[in-house]
């Protein structure tokens, strides 16, 4: 279970200030803490499969420092220039060579700086990277990871804030996930990273420094393996990244009031374990599906369908969703939290439902 | 031109004041040591030219004559700033002065700038847009394929790229391979020019003569104008990757105290003048800082607006 | 109502052949004809709205020839090099520049070639053209059309046939629409023209030699309006572009069978006319919904979700989709027909919708 | 060199034949007049040197030594394909060969090759990756970037621009600024190099130079091949857009025809030898042919295998 001090807060836009956690100029983590926060455990999982396999190497804007977000801090230390590439801003070129790479004996873990700028590498990412291996028959895998540091939050305005996740839902060849807490991003991690085949890992900026507890053994988080954040009896809320803890707080003042909420994370989008998904669903016959994209269209959209169509005659009432509204996100602080979903409106949705 | 820079270097140094002290909210890129390139360009151009910017633009705004009540108003996220405070510092735009914005994504006005090119050229006006762009952002598509495309078209169109040596951590002999951003040019066809863009003067005359060319309609230039960053890259940036020397050098070129010591070397400018207008400058901030602070957030479900032209649609 | 005679058949990919309808060398329609074909109309509703407004002008790689479509050919004869610009394959310079252009004054009509093509320019659209009015406060207004030719067939393979309007619907600040007739072409192109916002105008490039009675005088078709191609009491299908002619098609087999389909073309996907297809929906309480994208995260996705939305109370049974599956469109022709939805398709989800 | 140009004609000219006949589904785009470049590249590169193609790229191909079969049986559709039925004419690949794929999307192999570099020069063996692209390709972004960065890295990757004068219906001069693409090289501080596409020697020359810089560890280099297409952009284009002359012009600077008379005047080809490499070439492709024609089509739902590694998901 995650640490939830950080819940009730909005999760911030951290900078470059030094983490609570303390990873500093320390440069390793060779005994884990039982606690660390979520830029942490992805740091350590960057590590620990980096030592594992001589192929894995990094690229991206400004990744020797590790700025802005500190999750590739202190690697360049431990593997060098030739591991650890910072790139010129060539999104096409860092995007485009990973898959080259990839092509040709090398595992790329590329770092889109904010899953915005993917925009820039377009044609790379979903006709090149999501599409070669079916193009040639199976000739050749493309082992790699994009990492997407997304969110909402910290008045970063229009260009920094995009979701992006339902562009790649909808485009075969690429596996998604969204880890929620450190433990599930450093499992997810490693698992992509030891993926044969192109996985976009979506990072959200806003829980970089959420603490909570990391198994201290190598533990894979496998794709495709839902987790029931929290049991409940009542009512499924379905929430991904820092949606599952905006419904967690909700679960706690909504259990207030007698609900007990059930928090189902899908931790991965492709693929998708629609089974406990299901389970959870026959069980509380209600459904809330909180995300923060923007509502038309989006990933929460996806997950509606596959609700119905695994569970149509289990509803005891429609669905409601808790998203973004179909705006760009604005920058002032007022309009942001206006357009950020959180847990009050989980809490509304949840009453909606039960109506 | 001092005035000007004196404007956007005050200008800067409280938006850094407001921004350590909480009341500017998000990201911010500030241009403290650039200010000669804002004020050559802003010099150079016609009131009704056009500029493009970047995510450090407030001194190409505020160099243009954008209003600092409104940029401010903006930073803060106030109701009363240019975009109704949605835009912010990387966002902002200010069409009455010919400032079609400042860009969150690198390189992107690079490929806007023939567009605006193309709709000068067809109403056969004498004006000119100017785009700006980093050392960094030089390194991407659009720069090539905005250059190609202006150059092929003779658009009236200025490149205008601000080499601070840095593109956030990374060195600006790290990114580029060659060295030269204006050497480039040559490829298409276009001239290109290395400028000192610690010496207003000398930005100003390179970004003239490539107006002019424009304005002839021999199409677009290329300007690489060497400056150094007096600060971080964002505000907040420890700078751990570059040493204290290049901050020391940067002071030590200054453009604002080059401009003056040549003005008084001309008899142009003498201590109380300066003062006057050191005055002037600071009297006009804080006459924005005090409208800003006065100004109303705006309601959350303002939000809502400004999308579409009719709005709202059903959804 | 359209000519249905290219229904049954699988609607072609034209390649540069002269058009049936004779469009060839003539260079103009001052009397249009009642008949003509899908990328006839749309080069009508380019000539009218050129003529009528000099802002307007075209702007694209090959548009000069109208290769490979013929949708722009013979236009450059009469309005010249200066309002139909043969651009260089840049596909970032094209868009972008159609922004800087429409903030000061023009109309630009971006020919997209094929709508794969858009991911070289994805900054462009979602980064800069959809956000530059929100962004700026409503300063500027964004006046440009993306024709965005697309679909499956012919073995285009992987690279030209990607179905993309999912990404954009989940875009804010963008409008789509879909014609799947020569007459809702022409009108919903002129309509698009004349909007102050960018609109993506997706054309099914199997429709373009698709002919069908387009009214003589100038008919604009409002963005937002559903279009009911065939009303029916059983089972509402809800069908874009291609998918309508082969829901057509299977509801002529299907009336065989005593079933009553009502074909239902949203036409425009933002806005949404949820009314149209709300009012279906409450008529024959079960529904199909038939796309060619991808069935995951894709538009049908969409257009599900707002029927539940809608209707959740009047559904008999589950919704049933049709779509592609999720895999990169193959080359080989049996690869390619088992990727693309057809009539037999929807015959059997009308089967499956009643059971 | 000869046996492989008459090769790669031969071969085009029966896909045209063949796609004519309705034989061969899609898009076709072939390179007849273009051999020289395409085995001029074979020969200079090593058997396990990476090649990145383009949409037409079936003449590099069978000049990097692909399975004439292979590649024919893909171009119908068949499942005994390259990429079983797949991939097509525009998205073949065949990495035995170090062919890493053709491309539906112009310009998308300079971004790719960086990172076969990288790879190269992470295992530390003497390979090069050479990537070809158009004259309209090279305004795209990617050759921006893809070049810089193999430059900037100093990485075994060549770049060879296809001059053939037009991009679909848009000529080379109303697409290139400065109309050099050979020229933009210096802008990167790489060599760039214009080369005669119509003689195989010259590219042969020209690539073997740059493999040989590459493989020292000196980085990239920059070709352009000046050609000549003799056929449609794609099989079925009128090609309104260009005169008869151009296409005689090319049959003059006939590139087999150049080779064979140096060949004769040197004593080390004549009529009879040639025409055994006519007809042994003649025989592979029927062979090729009767292969394809004799494979099976794919099953309909083979549609569903080769996406991931472990197939399958459950949605
Ligand atoms: C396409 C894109 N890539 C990356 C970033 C993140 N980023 C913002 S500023 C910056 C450095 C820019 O350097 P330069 O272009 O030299 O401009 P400077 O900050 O020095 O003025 C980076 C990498 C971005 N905003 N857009
Ligand atoms: C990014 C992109 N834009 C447009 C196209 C459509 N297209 C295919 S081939 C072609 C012309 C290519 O010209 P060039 O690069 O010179 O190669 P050539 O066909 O002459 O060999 C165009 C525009 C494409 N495939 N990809
Ligand atoms: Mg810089
Ligand atoms: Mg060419």
């Amino acid at each position: 279970m995650v640490d939830e001090s950080l819940i009730e807060g909005r999760p911030g836009f951290p900078g470059t200030a030094p983490s609570a956690g303390g990873m500093g100029g320390m440069g390793g983590f060779d005994n884990p803490p039982m606690i660390m926060d979520y830029a942490q455990a992805l740091n350590q999982a960057l590590r620990e499969e980096m030592r594992r396999d001589p192929r894995v190497y990094l690229i991206g804007e400004d990744i020797v420092l590790g700025v802005p977000f500190g999750v590739t801090k202190g690697l360049a230390d431990e593997f060098g220039p030739d591991r650890v590439l910072n790139a010129p801003i060539s999104e096409a070129a860092i995007v485009g060579s990973a898959l080259g790479a990839a092509l040709t004996g090398l595992v790329p873990v590329v770092d889109m700086h904010f899953a915005d700028f993917v925009t820039c590498a377009m044609d790379e990412v979903v006709n090149q990277i999501a599409k070669s291996r079916y193009m040639f028959g199976g000739q050749v895998s493309c082992p790699l990871v994009l990492r997407m540091p997304y969110g909402i939050g910290r008045s970063a305005g229009g260009h920094h804030s995009n979701s992006v996740e339902a562009w790649f839902l909808n485009t075969p060849g690429l596996k998604l996930c969204m880890p929620s807490t450190p433990a599930d991003a450093r499992g997810l991690m490693k698992t992509a990273i030891r993926d044969p085949d192109p996985v976009l890992l979506f990072e959200h900026r806003g829980l970089y420094r959420l603490t909570g507890e990391v198994p201290e053994d190598e533990t894979l988080v496998p794709l495709g393996a839902a987790d029931v954040k929290r049991p409940g009896r009542d009512v499924t809320v379905i929430a991904t990244a820092r949606m599952v803890h905006e419904s967690l707080a909700a679960a706690r003042r909504l259990a207030g009031d007698g609900i007990d909420v059930e928090v189902v994370d899908p931790r991965s989008l492709v693929p998708l374990d629609r089974d406990t998904l299901a389970a959870s669903v026959r069980k509380t016959n209600r459904v809330v599906i909180a995300e923060e994209g923007p509502m038309r269209g989006s990933a929460g959209t996806w997950l509606a369908w596959v609700v119905m169509e695994e569970c149509f005659d289990d509803l005891d009432a429609p669905i409601v969703r808790v998203a973004a509204p179909n705006i760009p996100i604005p920058f002032s602080p007022p309009l942001e939290t206006f357009a950020m979903p959180a847990a009050n409106d989980v809490v509304a949705a949840v009453h909606q439902v039960l109506k | 031109m001092y005035a000007g820079m004196v404007r956007v270097r005050s200008f800067e140094e409280r938006v850094r004041e407001l921004f350590a002290g909480g009341r500017i909210p998000g990201f911010t890129h500030t241009s403290i040591g650039q200010e000669a390139i804002a004020v050559g360009v802003a010099t150079a151009l016609a009131e009704d030219d056009y500029v493009l910017s970047t995510h450090r633009g407030h001194g190409h705004l505020v160099a243009k004559g954008g209003s600092l009540r409104g940029l401010m108003a903006e930073l803060y996220g106030k109701a009363t700033g240019i975009c109704h405070g949605k835009g912010g510092s990387m966002h902002i735009a200010d069409v009455s002065v010919g400032y079609l914005g400042a860009n969150g994504v690198l390189a992107s006005g690079c490929v806007v700038a023939p567009g605006v090119g193309l709709a000068i050229k067809r109403r056969g006006s004498a004006q000119v847009v100017l785009t700006f762009f980093g050392d960094g952002a030089a390194n991407r598509g659009p720069f090539h394929e905005g250059v190609n495309m202006a150059a092929l078209w003779k658009l009236p169109v200025l490149f205008l790229c601000e080499n601070n040596r840095w593109a956030s951590t990374t060195a600006h002999a790290l990114s580029t391979a060659g060295g030269s951003i204006a050497a480039r040019a040559a490829g298409y066809g276009i001239p290109g020019e290395s400028a000192d863009g610690n010496d207003v003067l000398a930005v100003w005359d390179a970004v003239s003569r490539a107006a002019e060319r424009a304005r002839r309609g021999d199409g677009p230039s290329l300007i690489e104008a060497h400056t150094i960053r007096w600060v971080g890259h964002f505000e907040g940036d420890a700078q751990l990757y570059r040493s204290k020397d290049e901050v020391a050098e940067g002071r030590q070129k200054d453009p604002i105290a080059r401009l003056r010591a040549s003005l008084e070397a001309l008899g142009l400018l003498d201590e109380a003048h300066a003062a006057r207008i050191h005055e002037a400058v600071a009297g006009e901030i804080e006459d924005a800082v005090a409208y800003a602070e006065a100004s109303p957030l705006p309601a959350p479900d303002d939000a809502l607006t400004d999308l579409f032209v009719h709005y709202p649609w059903r959804e």
